[in-house]
C-alpha cells in the first residue's frame, strides 16, 4: 500500500474526487483483509457493527420484558425466563454495548485522526481487543445455550454461586474477557494520547472528546482489573467452592459487593464520560461557537474519573455496609455532582449568542441536555441517605440509570454516530428522517422511563416478574413508550442503511467542525491524512465557511490554503 | 545485526538507560539481606509490630526492584506516575474496604459456615 | 425555620401520599418525604433553569441566513466559580439533612418490641417473642418495633414502602431495623433484592393492629394448635419450623426424603433394614433424627428434642397423613 | 538478518528509518517510550488485579487474626524463603539480560534468559512440593478443606520436611491456645444461637447440621453445647485462609507461567539474533513483567508464610 499512496500526488485530489479514490474502506477487499486489519478505522467499524448487533439483542430483550409487563400476571413467559431475560438485557447492554460503545467503536475511529496520528500506539493490541470482544460475546451466547443465567448483571453472591442455571460460569468468563478487551483499548488510548499527538497538538489543543476518552481510559485501566479478579474469584467460587464470598463456606457476600462496585461504579463513568465528550463537540460545532470554558470541561472529565473511584459504596446503602461507610460514601458521592453540573452549565452557556443549527446530531445533543439533566438530578435522591433507603432497588433506580445510560450515553452515541457517519462512510443520510427518528426516540424514552420514576417512588421493586395491582397503569404507559422507541430505532436503521447504498456523497466537512478529522477526506485514506493537518484551536470556527456547491464547509483564510 | 545497528546509529541516540552490573549485583545482595532479615524478624516477638516490620522490609525490597531492576529511577517520570497511581488505587480500595468490614463485624454470626463439610 | 419545617411536616402527615410517594405510615416516613420533596423542588428548579435557557437560546439564536455567531466570551471565571460553589453548598446541605434522617432511622429506641425475621426462598418468617412464628408481619400501632433479620440462603431485602423501610437480609448476619407505625392497616411487604425464581412472589403483608389488639392477636395466633384442625396446624408447623427446607411435598427428594406419600409406606434405612413409616417412626425421627436414617440421605437433621411439644408432633403427623391420600 | 518484518515499516516513506520502526511512529525513541508506557500501564492493571486478593487478605486477616495465626503454621517457611531467593536471583538474571541486550552481548543475553527461565522452573517445582503436601493433608480451599488428621496433619508435615525451621516453629498447642475468640464467641449465648452445633441423642458425637437454625425460628435454638466440643483446637473458618492462600499463590503461579512463556519467546528471538542495542524493547518489557511477578512474591512471602 505504500506504493499505492505514493503514486497519488499529495493534495492533488482536493476538488476532483471520483469513485476510484482510495480510502480505508476500499483500499483492500475481502473479509480477511478486515479480520486481519491493523487500521484503527477498520477496527472501529468492526466494533461498530458488533456493538450494534449487541444493542439489537439487548434492545429486543428489553421490548420483550416491557411486553411481559403489560399486565401483572404471566402473559409471555414464565418467571425463570423473565429473570434470565432481564439479566441478559443488563449484561449485554453493559458489557457488550455501552462500555465499548463510544470509546471502542467511535473513539477508535476518530481518536488518532483527531490527534493527527497515523494510528493508535499499538495497532495489534487494538485488533486483539476486538477479538477479545468477540470471544466475550461468544461466551455470552454459549451461556445462553447452556441454560442461561438469572443472576442479574451484578452477579451478587451467594445467589450467583447457587443459581440453578449453568450459564453463570460462561457469562462470567465472558465478562472477564470483555474486561480485558476494555483494558487494552484504554491502555492503547492513553499511550496514543501521550505519545502520538501531532506536532503542535498540545494537551489543551485536543478536542474535549479526547479528554473524555482519556478520562475513560484511565478508569478502564485502573478499575477493570478489579472486576477481573472479582469475576475470577466468582468463577472459582462457583466451580471449586473457594469460599471468599459465599457465606455458606464462611465467606462475606458484602465484601463481594465492595469488589464488584469498586469496578462497576467507575464503569458508570466509563459509560457516560465519553458521551459528555461527544456533547461538547456537538454543542459547539452546531452553535458555530467556541465551547464555553474549555479548561473547566476538560478538568471536570478528569475530576469525574477521579471521584468515580471513591463513591462506589452508594450502591450498598441498604446492603449491610456500616453506617460510617454509608455516611462517607454519601458525602463523597455528592462530589460527582459538581463536575457534572459544571459541564451542563458550560454546554448551555456555549449556546448563548451562538448560531444554532438543528441538524440531527444537534437534536441529539439537546435531547442529551434534557434527559441527562433529569438523570443527573434524580441522582441526588439516590445519593441522599435517607431517601435512598426508600428508593433503593426500586424502579426509581431503574429509571435513574436509564436516564443516564440511555438518555445520556445512548443518545450521545446516536448523536456521535450521525455526526461522524459521513466521515466514516463518506455518505450523507436523510436529515428529515433523522429528525423524525430523534423525536420518536425522545418521546418514547420519556414515556418509558419517566413513568418508572413515579412507579419506583411508589414502591415498585425492580427485577419483579409480577407486580401488584396498583402499578398497572404505569407499566402499560411504560411499555407503549418502549414500542415508540423501538420504531424510532428501526427508522434509524432504515435510513442509515439507505444512506450506505444510495446516500449523497459526503463532503470532507459537512458540519463545519474544526477538529482535525474534518480536514481529511470522507472517508479518510488509510494513513488518515494525505497532507499534514493544520493543528489549531478545535473550537475556532471563524475560518470555516459554508460552500453550497459541495454541501459542506471549506477553509477560507490564506493560512489554511498555504499549508 | 551490525547492519541494523549501523542503520540506527545515524540517529545517534541510545534509547533507555543501561544499568551497570555493580548496581544490579548490589541490588540483588541487598534483596537477599533483607529477605534474611525479614525471616529472622519473625522469631522475635514484637506483637503487631511484626506485621508492620515485615511490610516495611517488603516495601524497601519492592522499591529496590522497581528502581534498579525495573529502571524506574532512570525512566520517564510518567511511568513512575502510572505506577504510583496504581498503588494509590490499591490503597484506596484496601482502606475503604477494611474500614467498612471492621465496622460491620458485630453483626456477623461468628464462625457461620453451614456449607462446610461436617468434621 | 423550625416553624416552617414543622408546618410542612404537619401538612405532610395529614396528606396521604401523592403522585410520587405512597401513603406514609411510619414516624420517619414523614421526614424522608420532606427530604424527598425538598430535593424534588430543588431539582425541578434547576431543571427548569437549564431547559428553559436551552429552549430560549435555541429560539433566540437559531441560525439565520447569513448570520454567524455574535461575539461573546468563551470563558468567565466568576461565572464558573458561581456555578461551582452554589451547587457545592446545596449538595452539602442535602447530604447533611439526609445523613441526619438516616441516623434517626438507624438507631432503634431502647424499648423497641423485637421481632425476629428470617428470609428464605421465597417467603418471610416472623418470629415473635413468645416463640410463635407467622408468615406475615404483625405489629402494634404507635410502638417502636425492631426487626432482627437474617437469611437462610441468599440475600433478600425487606422492604415496606409505606414505612419507607428497607434493609438487606444477608445470610450469616443479623441486620436490625426499626420503625414506628402510625396507623392501623395492612401494607405491602416486598423482597427488594433479587433472589431467584419467585422473587416477585416473595410478598407478604405488614399488618398494623389498632391499640390493644396486637396482644390479643398474638395470643390467639399462638394458640393455633387448639383452634385449627390438627392437619392444618401441622401444615403451618411444616412451613414455619423449617421442615419445608429439606422435605418437599411434591415428591422430589431434597436434603431429606419427600413427605409426599411417606406415611404408611416402607422405606429402606441405612444399614440395609427397612421400616414402615408410622406415627412412632415420625415421632422418633423428629426427636432423635439420626437414629434411623433413610438410605441415601445424610444424617444432618437437628434434633427437636425439648424444642417441640407433643401436640405439635401429633399435628405434623396428621398433616403427613393428608399427603398420602 | 531480521526475520521480524513490520508490514508498515516502510509505509512512512518520507524518512529512511530503522527497520524496527513501525509506520505510525516518528522515531525509535517515540516507539520505545510508547512501549514502556504501555507496559507500565499494563503493570498497573496487574497491580490492581492482585489488589482484589490483597484486599480479601487484609479484610479477613484484620478481622480474624486467629485464623491466620493458626493456619500459617501449615505453610513451610523454608520453602517460602527458598522461593523468594529463587525469584530474586531470577530477577537479577533478567535485569542482566536486559543489560546484555542493551550493550549488544548476544551470548550474555541468551545465558541470562536461560538462567531466568531456570529460576521460573525452580520456583514452580518448589510450589509443586508445597501444593502436594497441602493436598495430602486436605488443607485445601473452603469446599475441599478437610484436614484428614487434625493436629497430626501438622506434625507429619513438620516431621516429614525435617528442616531446621521446624524445630523452632511454635508448638501446635501454642497455636491452639490462640483460639479464645472462637471460645469466647461460643460462650456468648447470642453467638451460640446461630452456630450449627447439634448433639445427637447419644450426646457424644457432635455433628454440624446442614440445616440452618433460622429455619426453626431464631428464638429458641441450640441445646446447651458449647463451641469447644467442635474440636477445641482450631478456630472457626480456617478454610478461609487456605482459600486465600490458594488464590494468591495460584494466581501468582499463573503469572509465573505466563512470564516463563514470554521469556521463552524472547529467548527464541534472541537466539535468532533479533535484538540489538537499537532494538531490545521486547526484552525490556518482558523483564518488567518478570520483575513485577517477583515484586508480588516479595509481598506474598511475608504475608502468607511469616505470620507471627
Amino acid at each position: 500500500m505504500a506504493t499505492q499512496t505514493s503514486t497519488i500526488p499529495a493534495g492533488g485530489l482536493a476538488g476532483a474526487r471520483d469513485s476510484a479514490e482510495k480510502n480505508y474502506l476500499n483500499e483492500s477487499k475481502g473479509i480477511l483483509s478486515w479480520l486481519t486489519t491493523l487500521d484503527h478505522k477498520r477496527i472501529g467499524v468492526m466494533y461498530l457493527i458488533c456493538i450494534l448487533g449487541a444493542f439489537f439483542l439487548g434492545g429486543m430483550s428489553a421490548v420483550l420484558l416491557r411486553t411481559e409487563h403489560l399486565s401483572g400476571t404471566p402473559n409471555l413467559m414464565e418467571a425463570d425466563a423473565y429473570n434470565k431475560l432481564f439479566t441478559l438485557h443488563g449484561a449485554v447492554m453493559i458489557f457488550l454495548f455501552i462500555i465499548p460503545g463510544i470509546p471502542a467503536a467511535l473513539g477508535n475511529f476518530v481518536l488518532p485522526i483527531m490527534l493527527g496520528a497515523k494510528d493508535v500506539a499499538f495497532p495489534r493490541l487494538n485488533l486483539c481487543s476486538w477479538y477479545l470482544w468477540v470471544i466475550g460475546a461468544v461466551c455470552a451466547l454459549l451461556s445462553l445455550l447452556l441454560g442461561g443465567f438469572d443472576t442479574g448483571w451484578t452477579f451478587y453472591t451467594p445467589y450467583s454461586t447457587s443459581s440453578p442455571f449453568q450459564g453463570v460460569i460462561p457469562i462470567v468468563t465472558g465478562a472477564f474477557i470483555l474486561g480485558f478487551s476494555s483494558i487494552f483499548t484504554g491502555l492503547n488510548f492513553i499511550v496514543t494520547i501521550h505519545k502520538l499527538r501531532a506536532p503542535g497538538m498540545g494537551w489543551f489543543k485536543m478536542p474535549l472528546f479526547l479528554w473524555g476518552l482519556y478520562s475513560t481510559a484511565l478508569i478502564q485501566v485502573l478499575a477493570t482489573p478489579v472486576l477481573g479478579i472479582t469475576l475470577l474469584l466468582l468463577i472459582v467460587e462457583r466451580a471449586l467452592g473457594v469460599g471468599i464470598f459465599d457465606p455458606a463456606l464462611g465467606g462475606d457476600p458484602v465484601l463481594f459487593q465492595h469488589f464488584f462496585w469498586f469496578y462497576s461504579h467507575p464503569a458508570v463513568y466509563i459509560m457516560i464520560v465519553p458521551a459528555m465528550g461527544v456533547i461538547s463537540e456537538l454543542i459547539s460545532v452546531f452553535s458555530r461557537k467556541h465551547i464555553f470554558s474549555y479548561q473547566f470541561i476538560a478538568y471536570s472529565s478528569i475530576a469525574i474519573a477521579a471521584f468515580g473511584f471513591i463513591v462506589w459504596g452508594h450502591h450498598m446503602f441498604t446492603s449491610g455496609q456500616s453506617e460510617l461507610m454509608n455516611t462517607i460514601f454519601s458525602l463523597l458521592t455528592f462530589s460527582v455532582a459538581i463536575p457534572s453540573a459544571i459541564k451542563v452549565f458550560n454546554w448551555t452557556a456555549t449556546m448563548y449568542k451562538g448560531s444554532i443549527v438543528f441538524k440531527t446530531p444537534q437534536l441529539y445533543a439537546l435531547s442529551f441536555l434534557f434527559l441527562f439533566g433529569i438523570g443527573g438530578l434524580t441522582g441526588l435522591f439516590l445519593a441522599t441517605l435517607s431517601t435512598d433507603i426508600h428508593l433503593h432497588d426500586t424502579y426509581f433506580v431503574v429509571a435513574h440509570f436509564h436516564y443516564v445510560m440511555f438518555g445520556g450515553t445512548v443518545i450521545a452515541f446516536l448523536g456521535a454516530l450521525h455526526y461522524w457517519w459521513p466521515k466514516m462512510f463518506g455518505k450523507m443520510y436523510n436529515e428529515n428522517w433523522g429528525r423524525v427518528a430523534c423525536l420518536l426516540i425522545f418521546i418514547g424514552f420519556n414515556m418509558t422511563f419517566f413513568t418508572q420514576f413515579a412507579m419506583g417512588s411508589q414502591g415498585m421493586p425492580r427485577r419483579y416478574f409480577n407486580y401488584t395491582e396498583g402499578y398497572t397503569t404505569y407499566h402499560v404507559v411504560s411499555t407503549i413508550g418502549s414500542y415508540i422507541m423501538a420504531v424510532g430505532f428501526f427508522v434509524i436503521a432504515g435510513y442509515l442503511y439507505y444512506s450506505l447504498i444510495r446516500g449523497r456523497k459526503a463532503p470532507d466537512n459537512p458540519w463545519g467542525g474544526a477538529s482535525l478529522e474534518w480536514q481529511t477526506s470522507s472517508p479518510p485514506p488509510v494513513e488518515n491524512f494525505k497532507k499534514d493537518p493544520i493543528v489549531g484551536d478545535p473550537y475556532d470556527f471563524s475560518n470555516l465557511k459554508y460552500d453550497p456547491a459541495i454541501g459542506g464547509y471549506v477553509r477560507v483564510d490564506a493560512q489554511g490554503v498555504a499549508s | 545485526m551490525s547492519s541494523a545497528h549501523g542503520s540506527h546509529s545515524g540517529h545517534g541516540e541510545q534509547v533507555g538507560h543501561i544499568v551497570g552490573w555493580p548496581i544490579l549485583v548490589a541490588t540483588w545482595a541487598a534483596l537477599m539481606v533483607f529477605t534474611y532479615i525479614t525471616v529472622a524478624a519473625t522469631y522475635i516477638d514484637l506483637g503487631s509490630l511484626n506485621l508492620w516490620l515485615a511490610m516495611v522490609i517488603a516495601t524497601i525490597k519492592a522499591a529496590l526492584v522497581v528502581m534498579y531492576f525495573m529502571h524506574l529511577r532512570y525512566d520517564r517520570p510518567i511511568n513512575a506516575l502510572v505506577f504510583v497511581i496504581s498503588l494509590s488505587a490499591l490503597a484506596l480500595f484496601l482502606v475503604l474496604a477494611m474500614l467498612d468490614t471492621a465496622h460491620y463485624q458485630q453483626v456477623l454470626i461468628p464462625g457461620y459456615a453451614p456449607g462446610m463439610t461436617p468434621r | 425555620m423550625e416553624f416552617i419545617l414543622s408546618f410542612v411536616t404537619q401538612s405532610l402527615v395529614q396528606s396521604d401520599g401523592d403522585f410520587w410517594l405512597p401513603p406514609r405510615r411510619s414516624t420517619y416516613a414523614v421526614e424522608i418525604d420532606w427530604m424527598f420533596s425538598f430535593i424534588l423542588y430543588l431539582s425541578a428548579f434547576f431543571f427548569a433553569l437549564i431547559v428553559g435557557l436551552m429552549v430560549w437560546f435555541c429560539i433566540r439564536y437559531r441560525a439565520r441566513e447569513g448570520g454567524g455567531p455574535q461575539p461573546s466570551p468563551s470563558h468567565n471565571l466568576k461565572l464558573e466559580l458561581v456555578w461551582t460553589i452554589i451547587p457545592l453548598l446545596l449538595v452539602i446541605a442535602i447530604f447533611y439533612e439526609g445523613f441526619r434522617g438516616f441516623m434517626r432511622l438507624s438507631v432503634p429506641p431502647q424499648n423497641a418490641y423485637n421481632i425476629n425475621v428470617t428470609g428464605q426462598k421465597w417467603k418471610w418468617l416472623f418470629s415473635y417473642p413468645n416463640g410463635y412464628v407467622d408468615e406475615a408481619l404483625h405489629v402494634p400501632v404507635d410502638r417502636p418495633v425492631r426487626l432482627t433479620m437474617t437469611s437462610e440462603d441468599v440475600i433478600h431485602s425487606l422492604y415496606i414502602p409505606a414505612f419507607r423501610l428497607k434493609k438487606d437480609v444477608v445470610p450469616g448476619r443479623y441486620h436490625t431495623v426499626w420503625f414506628n407505625a402510625t396507623a392501623a392497616g395492612e401494607y405491602d411487604l416486598f423482597c427488594a433484592e433479587f433472589c431467584g425464581k419467585d422473587h416477585s412472589n416473595m410478598i407478604t403483608k405488614a399488618v398494623v393492629h389498632p391499640p390493644g389488639e396486637f396482644e390479643k392477636w398474638l395470643e390467639d395466633a399462638s394458640n393455633f394448635l387448639a383452634k385449627m384442625p390438627p392437619h392444618e396446624a401441622g401444615e403451618k408447623l411444616y412451613k414455619v419450623r423449617g421442615c419445608a427446607q429439606c422435605h418437599s411435598i411434591d415428591g422430589k427428594a431434597n436434603t431429606g426424603p419427600t413427605f409426599k406419600g411417606l406415611m404408611g409406606h416402607e422405606v429402606a434405612l441405612k444399614g440395609g433394614t427397612t421400616i414402615v413409616v408410622d406415627e412412632n417412626y415420625i415421632r422418633e425421627s423428629i426427636l432423635e433424627p439420626n437414629a434411623k436414617v433413610v438410605a441415601g440421605f445424610q444424617p444432618v437433621m437437628p434434633t427437636f428434642k425439648g424444642r417441640i411439644k407433643d401436640e405439635e408432633i401429633t399435628a405434623i403427623i396428621e398433616y403427613l397423613k393428608t399427603l398420602t391420600e | 538478518m531480521d526475520a521480524q518484518v513490520h508490514p508498515h515499516a516502510d509505509a512512512h516513506g518520507a524518512h529512511a528509518h530503522s527497520p524496527h520502526l513501525q509506520h505510525h511512529f516518528d522515531s525509535l525513541e517515540q516507539q520505545f517510550d510508547s512501549g514502556k508506557l504501555g507496559m507500565w500501564l499494563f503493570l498497573a492493571t496487574e497491580v490492581l488485579l492482585f489488589a482484589g486478593l490483597f484486599c480479601a487478605y487484609s479484610v479477613y486477616r484484620a478481622n480474624h487474626p486467629e485464623i491466620f495465626i493458626y493456619a500459617h503454621q501449615f505453610l513451610d517457611k523454608f520453602w517460602g524463603a527458598v522461593n523468594t531467593g529463587i525469584l530474586i536471583a531470577s530477577s537479577l538474571t533478567m535485569a542482566w539480560a536486559v543489560r546484555c541486550s542493551q550493550i549488544g552481548k548476544q551470548t550474555g543475553l541468551v545465558i541470562c534468559l536461560c538462567l531466568t527461565l531456570l529460576g521460573g522452573v525452580g520456583f514452580l517445582c518448589v510450589k509443586y512440593v508445597e501444593y502436594k503436601a497441602k493436598w495430602e493433608h486436605g488443607l485445601l480451599w473452603a469446599s475441599q478443606y478437610n484436614p484428614s488428621h487434625h493436629g497430626e496433619g501438622h506434625d507429619e508435615a513438620a516431621a516429614g520436611d525435617g528442616h531446621e525451621d521446624h524445630s523452632e516453629a511454635p508448638d501446635p498447642s501454642a497455636a491452639h491456645a490462640a483460639t479464645p475468640p472462637a471460645e469466647a464467641a461460643a460462650a456468648d449465648p447470642a453467638a451460640v444461637t446461630p452456630t450449627v452445633i447439634m448433639t445427637t441423642s447419644a450426646g457424644v458425637v457432635v455433628e454440624r447440621s446442614k440445616i440452618l437454625p433460622a429455619a426453626m425460628g431464631p428464638m429458641e435454638l441450640a441445646p446447651d453445647t458449647t463451641g469447644h466440643d467442635l474440636h477445641g483446637k482450631e478456630p472457626q473458618n480456617v478454610q478461609t485462609f487456605f482459600s486465600i492462600y490458594f488464590m494468591m499463590t495460584g494466581l501468582h503461579g499463573v503469572h509465573v507461567i505466563i512470564g516463563m512463556l514470554a521469556i521463552a519467546w524472547v529467548l527464541i528471538r534472541s537466539l535468532k539474533g533479533h535484538f540489538s542495542p537499537a532494538y531490545f524493547t521486547p526484552v525490556d518489557l518482558v523483564g518488567l513483567y518478570w520483575h513485577l511477578v517477583d515484586l508480588i512474591w516479595i509481598y506474598l512471602f511475608p504475608l502468607l508464610y511469616l505470620i507471627h
